[in-house]
């Protein structure tokens, strides 16, 4: 397989790929209503913090329970530009790459060093400090009651192209280009030369470290790339409405980490697959207990019950996810 | 001194109460195999591991191609053109062999992280391709390419770690134990194919077959206890009181007539 | 009384809460390899069992007991139902690399942690409850003074200090403590020694369940219970098992009382606002000054 | 007019509510009972008929105190259930990640349960919001200023749980003219649903500097721990005076009994604690909107836990005061118009509140007053010396004055009544 | 005796063992040659039950051990040395070694002791590391405290896997003979697997030669010593 595959062609592949997911994502919209093409418009974020769980879990074996907490730092650092110095949000979101991965590069600093159940925990602990900041500091970063932001409203020459469309719609759009771009360049950096050497890492650090890679530089690498696109998911994520500590809870951590461990968290189609479940699948659960009218008290839980049991079953069944099963499959019938 | 490439003198370690080197010296020529041998915990593979920095040394230098400098680390025993294989196997569990061997590649090319993010990088992963196929093809591997490391056998896997160490063209090549667990047509092939080698590049080399060891050998330093008990060519060191006492033992020792029907 | 002492005594009796905690952590991590991050969760709902029965007019020691046992009950369902599995051989093969047999786990018990916050929260979660101390709380008297420390902490200490003990003879003096860590660092060799692993495993998990159960009956009378109540403390005594040591027993106490310290100086000398931010930076400082930490050895990894 | 039939929600036969709150998580317990109550009051008026015609359905979602869920839940709610208004949304953190986006759709957003000012007082700002509690600036301003006045000669501190809530309610006592100085008569304290770090630290501080009048602004169930931990550590102030979001004497009960008080020695902790409150207590069984309002609770209130409280009496007034504002509209319901009218004819809505609402074109603020009561032995939270006396003000720097406002009896159906 | 009878051991595609069926007789060293990957190690792992038989069946004297957990079998006095220097290196030398008798504790605790005190006395490195954490130890050490391992549960039969992998000659010797002494003094019965055909044979009674899973030859060592033919044939030289 690897033989036929032109290497000049890795940018023209992804390339594909990304315009195919932006392409996916529009026709999709135009199916949906408004509340789902917004649910479309979290999707895209939200893959896009997935795909950085990928890149560090998936590919450089560094587990991290504060996803959450990086998303903050990007959705605080474009809500401040853009409340504070009147950037643009377009800028906004691209600046807030660069804030989070520079975060990530002191977070990358310190967890360089640690490694397994070390990494996870101090990641959690992050994921709870970081937030707290924002009411610790509260003049600068306005509390509990955060720092309203929004998509505003489609721009005129859209609305002159495609015609009327709603709010939730405009959000998609404004998020998918992000969104393929966020695709584009981790397939990039994932069938190169960066990716095999963090997955090398990964596999085998003495090994990694006597062919020259440099462990604790290759490390804080993966955390600063990790980091800015969490902190790009953290923007997009942010603008929906409020970039507050609320916004940005522990659970965030926990849901992106479970979206890319039920798709599997070595593959880029498991990080989507894995995004889709966990954004839809609570509304399907809704759905259901409606029509079966089961007991709020319960229906309440549901989605959690659900989503952990996946979970579990997921790394009992299959611990390399979806997109593992599929692979399984695929290589069954070859034989 | 001059066509020295690599110089070691004064080692010492010590982890602990345990002295596992002290004040040793060793020296690999060019173009030469250097066997280094010695009884179980002598210090052999310690003194493998302060060579590729992955153990701090006490005290001693380091002098690569005359210069010399402080033991490096790890990462940049690459750079000056070292290269070493584990005593276990240590391939990349989930790479396949080519991607295995195109990581031992990468210091070829100067890493361009832009253009990679841009997905521009595609003529330096053909180059690392190209090379790692015919590093492959030296050590007889290229049916492999394709594999993944769970899918070898033993011999092969230890035969990609080798391909793995000499894609970078090393200047020398640290080899622990390689014919530990092979038959011995394997450990006839490694012998050949490191004979081979030679032509290229110095070789390390610390191996228990003491057969092995004279066959490619042109020099052979022995440890005990972490002191240097011997150095020469083997068939004089085997002779020595200290050596046999300490290594070979007397006689009809097993590992001398393993080659009974040859 | 000046705050330096309140914060000192109201730091101790934190801080043996914490202590509880991260001895459960470490229990687990040498009877089984794994950092259980259901741990609290597990506490959590044993603790509404307990409550539970009160409720129906059991006794406390009863509920107390039966908690104790259900709490055991759900370490040895988690091994059996979830570590053995995926601890099995076709999953070890799935997962190829050192850090990902590591990090599944985690993920793991992440997903325990949610299960079980989910069926507490379908079971009980109509309002937050109180949940009653065994021993009184009153403050420990001196002369007149009351200090911020009370009977109910004492017990909690004595209850700390009697576990350590108990597990370190355990792990370090029995020979099934010896076979239990053997089993958590390498299964196939202690099976080939003739050990029942997955036995071992499975007590390994009721003991560290048994603690954790410990934790939350002897936590919730300072708060309240609710399926999230005990979160905080998970992340508190996890910090604190790093700190002291993950492979220490004796060290996560420690680092549990140093937490507490910590916590208490914050809060009395700064503000509970600052008290993530502290951990955290705590954290950080604790493993960059020594990562295995204090009374925790350094692995051997050789090549 | 032509746009009457086009808003969406309203049909010739039902009204669709939304109301987002936490239902389950960390913050849920006590708030999640109000949607059942509201419910069961809407229920109720549907058994009579509903409202022209028309019965009230309440969706309702749960956000877990998450706004990253809020707004994903109010997109659902508008584009989904296609809801007329929202109603009664609980929390202050989650509501401002929508505010905005509600607004801007002109959508209604009516007795938001949260004393924010920040909602209420630029109507420019959020033209369709209007409160659904007294402000917790208003509250704290009233009881601040009766407590500074009554016990002028003693030290006075305050315990608050250290979110919005919490700071608010300091922030009006700051404007009653009281002054915490941070650690010798102040603390904050993580409330108790997350674990009380540092609660036993924050009250012995408290005890240690001689703070004789604690005021405690937390939840209920926060409250009662602290009552517990005060007496643990032997920590006797003269007085508690309780701000009223955590002055729910079931919860107070509910929990110390299940921490082994009996409920004698409970009502004995909190008889003497000062509190505020602009309705009557649940406990004040003999008044009449009390009486009306139980009796539906217990016909109607499908929800797990019915148990008549501070929460479930919220959730039936504002039901009442929505059934009113709904009724006043008329028969031709459009969103504009229902904005309007609680704009113009707001403060003439009458409910068991003693106070009226402060709707107007300046100010979306609900109830302007408040009157101070103190518990007794039986748990009921009395007016003092046995004479309601109502205070009013704003959540500005306006005075604090006794209101003259005199609340209009309940219809016999319990059915609000327009003119 | 140990007998087994065609047995077939599979791994995902490939039948590592193919219906593999040989004796080796009590008191004596039995010893399974052939190439990398014929089938060696995963025979002793079958034996010792760390691998599923498919088919076949393994019988010790009258005792069926096909089926049986890894714990049982190594109870009823069958130990292994795995391949590749098997302890674990975060327990220290001295508890690795308890390891392997623990399971005696209570019926033979004084045994134990002289057990324990034997291989302190065959390996001395160990001994003066007891102490120390095994993964110090050096990769010959690690293999001298594997072997150990199994000895000190005083086996009836006794499953080597390459014990001589990454030893010096000398050690490797010693350890031979040391099991040699054993089969003589103590009638333990050995399989004993080795790379190296001609040190294995020189010792063994009898010589199993294994080809992709089956047994090609099953003779008395000194005649698989004479056979060259069969050497060239299987084993490269
Ligand atoms: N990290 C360490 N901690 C303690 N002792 C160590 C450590 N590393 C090596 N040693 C000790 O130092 C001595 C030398 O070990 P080394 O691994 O170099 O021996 P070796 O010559 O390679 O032996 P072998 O042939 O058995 O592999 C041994 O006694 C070993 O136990
Ligand atoms: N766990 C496994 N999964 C899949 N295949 C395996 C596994 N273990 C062994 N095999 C395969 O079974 C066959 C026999 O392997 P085995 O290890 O028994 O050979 P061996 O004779 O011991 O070789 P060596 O001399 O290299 O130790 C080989 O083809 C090997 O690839
Ligand atoms: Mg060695
Ligand atoms: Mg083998």
């Amino acid at each position: 397989m690897s033989k036929r595959r032109e290497h000049k062609i890795i940018g023209l592949r992804s390339t594909l790929l990304s315009i195919a997911l932006f392409l996916f994502f529009i026709l999709l919209s135009q199916q949906f209503d408004p509340y789902n093409q917004s649910q479309l418009a979290n999707i895209a974020t939200l893959l896009i913090a997935v795909l950085s769980i990928t890149l560090l879990t998936g590919a450089s074996g560094q587990i991290s329970l504060g996803q959450g907490a990086i998303m903050a730092v990007g959705g605080y650092g474009s809500a401040l530009l853009v409340t504070r110095l009147g950037f643009s949000m377009w800028i906004s979101f691209i600046l807030a790459i660069f804030i989070s991965a520079l975060f990530g590069l002191f977070l990358g600093l310190a967890a360089a060093r640690l490694s397994g159940p070390y990494l996870a925990g101090t990641t959690l602990v992050m994921a709870l400090a970081i937030p707290s900041i924002a009411v610790r500091f509260e003049s600068f970063f306005s509390g509990d009651v955060g720092l309203s932001v929004d998509y505003g409203m489609p721009p005129v020459w859209l609305t002159n192209l495609v015609g009327e469309i709603s709010i939730e719609e405009w959000s998609l759009y404004v998020v998918l280009p992000f969104t393929a771009a966020a695709l584009f360049a981790v397939l990039n950096l994932s069938n190169t030369r960066t990716g095999r050497t963090w997955r090398a890492v990964r596999d085998n650090e003495v090994s990694a470290a006597l062919s020259g890679i440099n462990i604790q530089r290759t490390k804080v690498i993966v955390f600063v790339c990790a980091s800015g696109l969490a902190g790009l998911a953290g923007a997009l994520y942010g603008f929906r409405g409020l970039v507050a500590p609320s916004v940005y809870p522990t659970d965030l951590s926990l849901t992106l980490l479970t979206a890319a461990v039920i798709g599997g968290l070595r593959s880029i189609g498991g990080a989507i697959f894995g995004t889709f479940a966990i954004v839809f699948l609570p509304d399907l659960i809704e759905k259901i207990t409606k029509n079966l009218a089961i007991p709020e008290t319960i229906g309440n839980y549901l989605p959690a019950l659900t989503i952990g049991t996946l979970l579990l079953l997921t790394v009992i069944l299959n611990p390399r996810g979806a997109a593992g099963a599929l692979e399984h499959i695929r290589h069954r019938k070859k034989h | 001194m001059s066509s020295s490439l690599l110089s070691i003198s004064k080692l010492s370690v010590s982890f602990g109460g345990v002295k596992a080197l002290t004040d040793v010296s060793l020296d690999v020529p060019k173009n030469s195999v250097v066997g280094l041998i010695g009884p179980n915990g002598a210090g052999k593979t310690t003194v493998f591991n302060c060579i590729s920095g992955l153990v701090k040394s006490d005290s001693g230098t380091f002098a690569f191609e005359g210069v010399e400098r402080e033991f490096p680390k790890p990462h940049e025993l690459v750079d000056l053109g070292i290269t070493r294989t584990l005593q276990g196997v240590g391939l990349f569990n989930e790479l396949s062999v080519i991607q295995n061997v195109m990581v031992g590649a990468d210091k070829n090319y100067k890493p361009n992280f832009m253009k990679e993010l841009f997905g521009l990088s595609g003529k330096v992963e053909a180059g690392l391709k190209q090379r790692a196929e015919e590093a492959l093809a030296w050590v007889g591997g290229s049916a492999l390419i394709d594999s993944k490391p769970s899918e070898l056998s033993y011999p092969d896997s230890k035969r990609v770690a080798l391909a793995r160490a000499l894609v970078i063209n090393p200047k020398l090549l640290l080899l622990d134990e390689p014919a530990a667990g092979l038959g011995q047509d394997d450990i006839d092939a490694l012998a050949s194919l490191i004979k081979q080698i030679k032509r290229r590049c110095s070789i390390l080399i610390v191996e228990h077959h003491v057969d092995f060891v004279r066959e490619i050998s042109d020099t052979v330093n022995v440890l005990n206890f972490g002191k240097l008990i011997a150095t020469g060519h083997y068939d004089e060191v085997k002779r020595d009181p200290a050596v046999i006492e300490a290594y070979l033992g007397h006689t009809d020792n097993p590992g001398e007539n393993s080659k009974l029907g040859a | 009384m000046t705050s330096f002492l309140t914060a000192f005594f109201s730091g101790t009796a934190q801080g043996a809460i914490y202590a509880l905690v991260s001895l459960g952590l470490v229990l687990v991590w040498r009877g089984a390899g794994i950092v259980n991050f259901a741990q609290m969760g597990q506490a959590m709902f044993t603790t509404y069992i307990a409550s539970q029965l009160i409720q129906h007019s059991y006794s406390y020691w009863s509920a107390f007991v039966i908690a104790l046992i259900s709490g055991a009950a759900l370490g040895a369902l988690v091994d059996l139902g979830l570590m053995r599995p995926l601890t099995s051989r076709k999953n070890s093969q799935l997962l190829n690399s050192q850090s990902m047999r590591t990090t599944i786990p985690v993920i793991a018990s992440l997903g325990i942690l949610g299960v079980l916050k989910a069926l507490a929260g379908i079971f009980w979660a109509g309002e937050e409850r109180g949940f009653p101390s065994p021993v009184a709380p009153n403050a420990i008297k001196i002369g007149s003074t009351n200090l911020a420390i009370t009977g109910f902490d004492l017990f909690v200490i004595g209850v700390v200090f009697l576990t350590l003990v108990l597990t370190t003879i355990f792990f370090t003096k029995t020979g099934m403590g010896l076979a239990m860590r053997a089993s958590a660092l390498n299964p196939e060799v202690t099976r080939l020694s003739g050990i029942k692993v997955g036995s071992v495993r499975t007590l390994g998990w009721a003991i560290s369940g048994t603690a954790s159960s410990l934790a939350g009956l002897l936590v919730t009378p300072r708060t309240n219970l609710s399926p999230n109540t005990l979160d905080l403390l998970l992340i508190v005594g996890f910090t604190a098992a790093v700190v002291g040591g993950l492979t220490s027993l004796a060290g996560s106490v420690l680092g549990g009382f140093i937490l507490g310290y910590v916590i208490s100086f914050v809060n009395v000398y700064s503000a509970p606002e600052n008290v993530f931010i502290a951990i955290l930076i705590f954290l950080l400082l604790a493993l960059f000054i020594r990562p295995q930490g204090i009374l925790g050895s350094k692995e051997v990894r050789r090549v | 007019s032509a746009s009457a039939v086009s808003d969406p929600g309203v049909s010739a036969s039902e009204i669709v509510l939304g109301m987002q709150l936490p239902q389950t998580g960390a913050a849920s317990p006590g708030y999640n009972k109000v949607d059942d109550a509201a419910r069961a009051y809407f229920d109720y008026v549907n058994s009579k008929g509903g409202v022209y015609g028309r019965n009230i359905k309440l969706a309702v979602k749960d956000d877990t105190y998450k706004a990253g869920l809020t707004i994903s839940s109010a997109s659902k709610l508008i584009n989904e259930d296609k809801i007329f208004a929202f109603f009664g949304s609980i929390g202050t953190q989650t509501h401002v990640s929508v505010i905005k986006d509600i607004n801007r759709r002109k959508i209604p957003d009516i007795f938001v349960n949260s004393g924010y000012s920040g909602f209420y007082t630029d109507p420019k700002k959020y033209p369709t919001t209007f409160g659904g509690l007294g402000t917790y600036t208003v509250e704290a301003k009233i009881l601040g200023k009766y407590l500074k006045e009554k016990y002028a000669d003693k030290k006075i501190g305050v315990l608050y749980q250290s979110d919005d809530f919490g700071r608010n309610a300091l922030a009006g006592f700051a404007t009653a003219g009281l002054k915490f100085e941070a650690k010798k008569t102040s603390a904050s304290f993580v409330a108790g649903t997350q674990g009380s770090i540092g609660l036993a630290s924050q009250l012995s501080q408290l005890k240690e500097n001689g703070v004789e009048i604690v005021i405690i602004a937390a939840v209920s169930s926060a409250t009662a721990v602290a009552y517990a931990t005060a007496a643990q550590l032997g920590y006797k102030p003269s007085k508690w005076a309780v701000i009223s979001v955590g002055a729910d004497a079931t919860t107070f009960q509910t929990i110390l009994g299940a921490k082994g008080v009996p409920a004698a020695t409970s009502a004995a902790m909190l008889a003497g604690t000062i509190s505020a409150s602009h309705a009557p207590a649940p406990g004040e069984a003999d008044d009449e909107f009390v009486k009306a309002f139980k009796k539906i609770n217990d016909d109607f209130n499908k929800g797990p836990d019915k148990r008549w409280d501070n929460n479930v009496m919220q959730g039936m007034n504002i039901a009442y005061l929505a059934t009113e504002a709904l009724l006043g509209v008329g028969k031709d319901l459009t969103r504009a118009k229902l904005i309007a009218y609680l704009e113009n004819n707001g403060s003439k809505l009458s409910s068991a509140a003693f106070a009226p609402l402060g709707y107007s074109k300046t100010t979306h603020e609900a109830f302007t007053g408040f009157w101070i009561g103190q518990y007794d032995a039986t748990t009921l939270l009395a007016p003092i010396d046995g004479k309601r006396v109502v205070y009013t003000t704003d959540s500005g720097s306006g005075a604090v004055t006794v209101s003259n406002y005199k609340r209009p009896a309940i219809a016999a159906d319990a059915l609000p009544k327009v003119a | 005796m140990l007998a087994i009878s065609n047995l077939v051991t599979e791994f995902a595609s490939v039948k590592a063992l193919n219906g593999v069926s040989f004796q080796a007789k009590p008191g004596l060293i039995t010893t399974v040659i052939g190439a990398n990957g014929a089938g060696k190690s995963t025979l002793l792992r079958t034996i010792s039950g760390l691998e599923r038989a498919s088919s076949g069946s393994i019988k010790w004297f009258d005792q069926e051990l096909t089926h049986k957990s890894v714990e049982s079998i190594v109870r009823s006095g069958i130990a292994q040395v795995p391949e590749g220097h098997a302890v674990i290196s975060q327990l220290s030398v001295g508890e690795n070694i308890e390891l392997g008798g623990l399971f005696r504790k209570r019926i033979a605790r004084g045994d134990l002791a002289i057990a324990t005190k034997e291989v302190y006395e065959l390996f001395p490195i160990l001994y003066e590391r007891r102490n120390e954490a095994a993964g110090s130890l050096s990769g010959g050490e690690r293999q001298m405290l594997a072997i150990s391992r199994a000895l000190v549960s005083r086996p009836k039969l006794l499953l080597l896997d390459e014990p001589s992998l990454g030893l010096a000659p000398l050690i490797s010797a010693q350890i031979i003979s040391i099991v040699n002494d054993l089969c003589r003094a103590t009638g333990l019965t050995v399989l004993l697997v080795e790379q190296n055909a001609n040190t294995a044979l020189a010792v063994a009674d009898h010589g199993i030669l294994l080809a992709l899973g089956k047994v090609v030859a099953d003779l008395p060592a000194k005649e698989m010593i004479a056979d060259s033919s069969l050497r060239a044939a299987y084993l490269g030289y």
